[in-house]
């Protein structure tokens, strides 16, 4: 909105950080700080249950899924620089694989929990089912929400309404998912390195 | 430069209500009734449609006019006048003290009066105790736990360990206190000196004589407490005086900070402003 | 075992002390081995001489502080308030100052360091301290809102009232108390023994008391934990070690079996008393209500409700809501004369 | 949503008269209810929290009464333990949050100089879920059965430590209306929280550099970072809290296995950082007021700035001293004693900096300045007392008693509502164009620091008399009558002084003096605009050259900017 204003055309340079990426930030950093938490309660609740099934007796690494999640960072950084470039139809090519990516590791997840509720893996079993599946829900949501958005900029680059004026959109988008995949990583830390060992 | 007739400013829109509303009503479902949550979730997905469209695939804006009375927005020219500061070039606006003590007067004063109170120590334990050792190990005794539980006999015999960690601690709080008089000197009022000497040994005293109990025990138990207020004093006069009686120096504080850096060549703003 | 000594700010203390103790005595009455008033400030107990010692320099020091600070402002706001020549005019305009910004910098700063080290020396010395092999072991488990009290060398569980033995020079008894909860978190705080420690599920802790006086000392659950949270209370009474060896003996005796109350013991037996209350072998062990094996030998009902007179006992049978509402005993309904059998039968058990 | 609503300034082309002609159809509620203006939002954030704070207050008042002589049947233990569950909820959530984030939004767009937030839409949603989540909390007092049997009041206590409410200890759904009513309002101050961030970076007017940013914005943008690293611990734990009581999880459940300890970690993590929420806008506030009133800029302007960021860094280490008697080991009591003794500095540092920047001023003692005062003198006892309760061993006596009930109101009421009252004085003139009552709000002061410390300085004496809190009845003969009695006694004042207040708030609206853009003769920018400002804040966009670009205006022959350097 400063640009409104009539009069501050002087000579020196006035610059501000872009909105939407100091908004972005904040997200990240409330995010952050969310899932602290679980993962502390997971921490801390690891080797307490009273009963089973425990992580060791029925979780598996899901190596797929996270191969999936962690390339789906770099094909959204290739789309980013055909976006730059403009190159739309490159942009949607890679823009749709990441799209497929997460889709993908979404699936995979829904049939981990398939898995573990066949085993008798509920959030009431124990304190590793009270909290394994929050913790990996929140993230998992995490992952819904980002693919809506990815979602929307598809469809509306498919239609031909995207341009160069919303490069910040797109930016600001990928910084999202960037953060989703590195929750994963830490996620994946937890649940399947210190919880099971 | 034209002026605009109006500004751009978002418009307004109830749909952020809505989403609000919905998800608040989705939430009291849980505790209610499912089908207020169903409702909660419908306001809340229409309002988000809603909300969408507000802002793509541009923000929505309202165009208001500008008011005319240019005169109430402008605030009073007091035209009041300021006070100077007689001191310093720059006129009325200072930072606290214009003019400081060097620190190493601070530190040269603290040795001074650091002398003065071993003195004063020494001489009151050979007079009153019957060994010059006596305060020495008193001393000593914050870092020496074997003197902190040893009997007076003990205290009283010549310890080389002793005598070394007493030195090494006198030295370093004569010091250290001798340089926070120097740095406080100048925001004490007139008899600066005085006031500093007097004042911060009974601060000290008061705070060790708390505290002693749990820092040196064998000090609390055996300590004359008028005469190390005595010492105190004595210290904090001498190292007072002797900072007084040192050159001040000015902190150049009404320079710009490019000219105090020696940096004539970078402009204060004041020029920048000039051209 | 004197572990911490009271700093020597003697006429402070004796002031304030003393009008804490002028304070609190205007209630206190004829009893004076019944300390109903918890007085921080006239501690019976090592530990709570301990903590007292550290709350005087602590005091002193805020109090200091509070006196300069305060000086100073009352003085700057008299001293610079606006005067009548000062309307047209602003007073020099001064930024600040690094030397005194600093002073007022590193002044708390030495203050903070001597107050932590302080901490750190008092807190361990009364959380760790090392105990004779021997010293008495006392389990407080809490409830809702009452405190099951296990001797478990001894051998019984009471409640509500803990027994200990006085502490002195040559007979030093220290008493250490186990904490648990049976439900939700409780807190232990006898504040004229010692500080509080909560009771948790799942965290048990512990705490120590050594009294240097017999009386009998009052506490108060001190974390809320539920409706009747305010009539959670604790009696500590403090003993002569003879007091002490006979109450154990008697608490360690079999109930009595009056005959000429063997139709009170008949109803509470078949009623469902007694799948809540325990008396002797007989009854719940579950700890869901009271052990009422010796339940004459204490002085009060329901955590401090009532008294353990015929009334009382009657009155809480007949409608425990109506001393402590919203407690865990349920109204049994019983008739008049049910009632007094019953009551006749409890009073027996002494 | 984040990145549409900053397309705002690409402007649109869209027929304007159609958008005319709509404006002028809307009635005057629908226009507050659509509104997206940083101005009205604020005002209705305040008014909010005010009438949460009378609520409340007059709940207080109840607890008092209640407690005013031993063995008193005026409320019941159930009603009671929702008492003081709902007042100490709603203070702090109701009253205290809204209230900050309702001066934050009015005033930091005028202080940067812009037009509005950086995120109006969301700043509305904020205000409004708030509002709902709000009203979601005192819906539970309805529901006695409530529709569908929906449950009563919260009665858990503001901090609801487990085991206590889960679902085997509080049945039905109060545990849930306090969980769910207050995430809610945790989203609507997270979203304040982000705005007020992207508007204090990316919308400061030409010249309003970092370090030109009046102290206020400082202290608000300081408070923001903690409310978006504070606010989502307690979301989480209470997720956690509705999954146990819901979906049957077992965090917080100590019957499966669960710790009764780790809700107390989560609570204060959130919890305490919060407390410094509450009081940094207090700080911020008398940050403006002294100087203006004292004729002098604030003393030490970058050493105020980092004391700020300083306790932020701080406040996020320390929350286990609300935990000492939990038995943690010694190390973990002395480090979380030591962090927190460590605050006690950089706050020092400002009561010393206000002191200075008072020394050698010229005081006007009009009602916002005597708030002020009376603020420094509170908070400097109710800081003390902190002191005391860092020190471990102390703590174990004090905590939980009514001393940390006096603790925490001299921090809260001698603090943030001081200061709240001293915003109210000092701004009003800007908000609508008229004075308060200054003859009234002498009365209102004085009133008000005789009640409050009445009621709460007496009950240092019942703390240390062993009185704990929350306790609906205690018997006779326990040494606690007298000061509970003068302490009730205290509450009449208070209520007078709050009525005084409330009288002067509507009498003023219309019968005020009027202000003038500028009457206290400040330095900052909302002085330098209309008041009540139009809806587009200024006409142009200042551009400001120093940290007081009105005395520059008004200096033009000796400007600031020349030595701030
Ligand atoms: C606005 C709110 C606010 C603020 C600012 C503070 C500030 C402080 N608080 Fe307080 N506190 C609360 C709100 C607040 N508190 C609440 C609501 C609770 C109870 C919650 C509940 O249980 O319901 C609580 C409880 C609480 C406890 C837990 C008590 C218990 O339950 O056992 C403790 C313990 O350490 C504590 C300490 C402190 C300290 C050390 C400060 C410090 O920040 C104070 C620093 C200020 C000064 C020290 C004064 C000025 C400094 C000087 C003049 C310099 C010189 C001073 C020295 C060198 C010491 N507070
Ligand atoms: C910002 C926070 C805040 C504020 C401002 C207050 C303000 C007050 N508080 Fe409270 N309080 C808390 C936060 C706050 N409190 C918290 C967090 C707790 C802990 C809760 C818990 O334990 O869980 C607590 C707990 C608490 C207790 C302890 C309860 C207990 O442990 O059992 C008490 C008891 O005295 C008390 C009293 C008061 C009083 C008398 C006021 C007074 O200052 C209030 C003054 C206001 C009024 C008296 C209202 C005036 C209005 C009118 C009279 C009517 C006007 C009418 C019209 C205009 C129509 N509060
Ligand atoms: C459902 C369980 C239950 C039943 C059945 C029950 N009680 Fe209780 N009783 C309690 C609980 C719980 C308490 C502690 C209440 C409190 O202090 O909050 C208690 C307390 C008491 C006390 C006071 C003990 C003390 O030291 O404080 C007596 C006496 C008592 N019960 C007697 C009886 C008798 C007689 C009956 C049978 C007619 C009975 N109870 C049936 C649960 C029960
Ligand atoms: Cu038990 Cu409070
Ligand atoms: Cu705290």
């Amino acid at each position: 909105m400063t640009e409104s204003s009539p009069t501050t055309r002087t000579a020196t340079e006035w610059k501000l950080p872009p909105i939407p990426k100091v908004g972005v930030l904040c997200l990240i950093a409330m995010e952050s700080s969310l899932f602290v938490i679980f993962v502390v309660a997971y921490l801390y609740y690891i080797g307490k249950s009273l009963n089973g099934p425990l992580p060791r007796d029925v979780l598996t690494a899901p190596i797929l899924a996270s191969i999936c999640l962690l390339s789906s960072s770099g094909t959204i950084v290739l789309a980013e620089h055909a976006f730059k470039a403009n190159e739309m139809g490159r942009f949607r090519f890679f823009w749709g694989i990441t799209w497929l990516l997460g889709a993908v590791f979404l699936v995979l997840t829904g049939v981990e929990w398939k898995h573990l509720i066949d085993e008798g893996l509920l959030i009431s079993t124990n304190l590793f089912g009270s909290t394994y599946y929050p913790l990996v829900g929140l993230h998992a949501s995490h992952v819904v929400v980002g693919l809506f958005l990815l979602g929307a900029v598809f469809l509306f680059s498919a239609t031909r309404r995207l341009d160069k004026r919303h490069l910040m959109s797109v930016e600001v988008i990928s910084w999202y998912w960037h953060f989703v995949d590195a929750v994963w990583v830490v996620v994946f830390t937890t649940v399947y390195i210190l919880g099971v060992y | 430069m034209p002026e605009k007739p109006s500004i751009e400013l978002p418009a307004p829109t109830y749909w952020p209500m809505v989403v609000a509303l919905g998800l608040t009503l989705l939430l009291a479902g849980l505790i209610t009734h499912w089908l207020i949550s169903l409702a909660g979730l419908l306001l809340g997905i229409r309002g988000g449609v809603g909300w969408f469209h507000d802002v793509f695939p541009h923000a929505r804006h309202e165009t208001v006019p500008v008011e005319v009375d240019e005169a109430a927005e402008r605030p009073v020219h007091t035209g009041r006048k300021v006070t100077h500061l007689s001191q310093g070039v720059g006129g009325h606006r200072v930072r606290y003290p214009e003019q400081v003590h060097p620190i190493s007067s601070g530190i040269r004063g603290g040795l001074l009066g650091g002398v003065l109170m071993a003195v004063m120590a020494v001489a009151y334990g050979w007079i009153v105790m019957g060994s010059p050792w006596w305060p020495v190990n008193l001393l000593a005794a914050i870092a020496l736990p074997s003197l902190q539980t040893a009997d007076p006999e003990t205290l009283m015999q010549f310890s080389s360990l002793g005598l070394l960690l007493a030195i090494l601690i006198h030295l370093f709080t004569s010091c250290f206190v001798g340089t926070l008089l120097a740095a406080a000197l100048p925001m004490f009022p007139r008899f600066a000196f005085i006031w500093a000497g007097l004042l911060s040994p009974v601060i000290w005293s008061a705070l060790f004589y708390a505290t002693v109990t749990f820092i040196n025990p064998a000090m609390d138990k055996y300590v004359s407490w008028p005469w190390f207020v005595v010492c105190q004093l004595g210290y904090a006069l001498v190292a007072g005086y002797y900072i007084k009686t040192s050159q001040r120096i000015e902190t150049l504080q009404t320079y710009p900070i490019a000219r105090r850096a020696g940096l004539e060549a970078m402009r204060s703003r004041k020029e920048e402003s000039d051209d | 075992m004197s572990l911490v000594r009271a700093v020597r700010l003697k006429t402070a203390r004796l002031l304030l002390a003393g009008i804490f103790l002028i304070l609190a005595s205007v209630s206190l009455g004829a009893e004076d081995r019944i300390h109903k008033v918890q007085n921080v400030f006239d501690p019976h107990s090592t530990p709570a001489h301990g903590i007292l010692g550290i709350a005087w320099i602590v005091l002193a020091i805020c109090a200091l502080i509070f006196v300069v600070v305060g000086s100073l402002l009352v003085y700057a706001i008299w001293r610079f308030r606006e005067k009548r020549g000062d309307q047209g005019t602003e007073p020099p305009q001064v930024y600040g100052s690094n030397q005194i910004e600093m002073a007022w910098t590193v002044i708390p700063l030495l203050i903070v360091l001597v107050l932590i080290l302080v901490t750190a020396r008092t807190t361990i010395e009364i959380d760790e301290p090392a105990f004779p092999a021997d010293a008495l072991q006392i389990q407080v488990v809490g409830h809702q809102w009452w405190w099951e009290v296990v001797y478990p060398e001894q051998g019984f569980i009471t409640a509500n009232e803990i027994h200990i033995p006085v502490s002195s020079e040559d007979d030093p008894r220290p008493a250490i108390i186990q904490l648990a909860s049976a439900d939700v978190a409780h807190s232990f705080w006898v504040p004229q023994l010692g500080g509080k420690r909560d009771l948790l599920p799942n965290h048990p802790n512990r705490m120590w008391i050594e009294p240097e006086q017999t009386g009998v000392y009052w506490g108060n659950c001190a974390e809320f934990c539920g409706t009747q949270h305010a009539n959670m209370l604790i009696r500590v009474v403090v003993d002569t070690p003879e007091e002490f060896e006979a109450w154990v003996l008697n608490q360690q005796r079999p109930p009595r079996e009056d005959p000429a109350v063997a139709g009170g013991r008949h109803i509470f037996e078949t009623m469902t008393c007694i799948n809540c209350h325990a008396v002797g072998e007989k009854g719940a062990q579950n700890g869901f209500g009271p052990d009422l094996t010796h339940l004459m030998t204490r002085g009060t009902i329901g955590a401090g409700v009532g008294e353990t007179s015929r009334d009382d006992l009657y009155q809480w049978l007949k409608d425990p809501d109506s001393m402590k509402p919203g407690c865990y005993m349920p109204d049994m309904k019983l008739s008049e004369r049910q009632l007094n059998k019953l009551t006749d039968y409890l009073t027996t058990l002494k | 949503m984040s990145t549409s609503d900053s397309n705002a300034s690409q402007g649109s082309i869209q027929s304007t008269e159609a958008l005319q002609a709509e404006a002028a159809s809307r009635s005057r509620i629908l226009e507050w209810i659509m509104t997206v203006d940083h101005k009205r939002l604020g005002i209705m954030y305040i008014l909010a929290g005010l009438v949460f704070f009378v609520v409340a207050g007059i709940m207080a008042a109840l607890i008092r009464i209640q407690l005013a002589v031993p063995h008193n049947h005026f409320l019941g233990p159930e009603v009671f333990n929702r008492m003081f569950t709902m007042h100490g909820t709603s203070m702090v959530f109701l009253f205290g949050m809204p209230t900050i984030a309702g001066l934050a939004n009015y005033l930091i767009p005028l202080m940067v100089g812009t037009r509005d937030m950086a995120f109006p839409r969301l700043n509305a949603f904020g205000f409004w879920i708030f509002l709902f989540g709000g009203c979601l909390l005192f819906y539970s007092y309805l529901g006695a059965p409530g529709i569908y049997g929906s449950g009563s009041a919260p009665d858990v206590g503001w901090f609801a430590y487990a085991p206590l409410t889960s679902k085997v200890f509080s049945r039905g759904h109060t545990v849930d209306y306090w969980a769910l009513s207050i995430l809610l309002t945790g989203i609507g101050s997270l979203a304040t929280a982000v705005n007020i961030i992207a508007t204090v970076f990316c919308l400061r007017c030409k010249g309003m550099t970092l370090f030109r940013l009046p102290l206020f914005v400082w202290m608000v943008l300081v408070t923001a970072f903690l409310m978006v690293l504070a606010l989502p611990p307690l979301s989480a734990a209470q997720i956690m809290l509705l999954l146990d009581r819901f979906l049957g999880a077992g965090f917080f459940d100590t019957q499966t296995g669960g710790s009764a300890v780790i809700w107390q970690h989560f609570f204060w993590i959130f919890g305490h950082p919060e407390v410094y929420i509450l009081i940094l806008p207090g700080f911020a506030v008398v940050s403006e007021i002294i100087p203006v009133f004292s004729r002098k800029p604030i003393f030490g302007y970058p050493v105020m700035v980092a004391a700020s960021i300083m306790i932020t860094f701080i406040s996020l280490g320390v929350w286990a001293h609300h935990m000492f008697t939990i038995g943690m080991t010694s190390v973990g009591n002395v480090f979380f004693a030591t962090s927190t003794l460590l605050i006690a500095i950089p706050t020092g540092i400002k009561i010393f900096n206000w002191l200075g920047t008072m020394w050698g001023g010229s005081l006007r003692f009009e009602p916002p300045m005597l708030f002020c005062m009376g603020f420094l003198f509170q908070f400097l006892a109710a800081g003390l007392t902190g002191v005391m309760l860092a020190i471990v061993p102390f703590d174990w006596q004090l905590s939980d008693s009514y001393f940390v009930v006096a603790h925490f109101h001299y921090v809260l009421v001698g603090g943030l509502l001081f200061t709240v009252f001293a915003a109210v004085y000092y701004w009003y003139p800007k908000v609508t164009g008229r004075m308060l009552g200054g003859r009234i709000g002498k009365w209102h002061f004085w009133l008000l620091v005789v009640g409050f410390n009445l009621t709460f300085g007496v009950q240092h004496f019942l703390g240390l008399l062993g009185m704990p809190r929350r306790i609906y009845t205690y018997e006779a003969g326990r040494g606690w009558e007298l000061w509970n009695m003068i302490s009730t006694i205290g509450v009449v004042f208070q209520a007078a002084a709050i009525l005084l207040f409330v009288y002067n708030l509507v009498h003023s609206w219309y019968r005020g003096k009027q202000a003038g853009p500028d009457p206290w003769d400040a330095w900052t920018l909302e002085w330098a605009t209309s008041s009540p400002p139009p809806s587009y804040n200024f006409r142009q966009l200042p551009e400001v050259g120093s940290r007081r670009p009105l005395w520059d205006l008004k200096h033009p022959d000796d400007p600031d900017w020349y030595h701030e350097e």
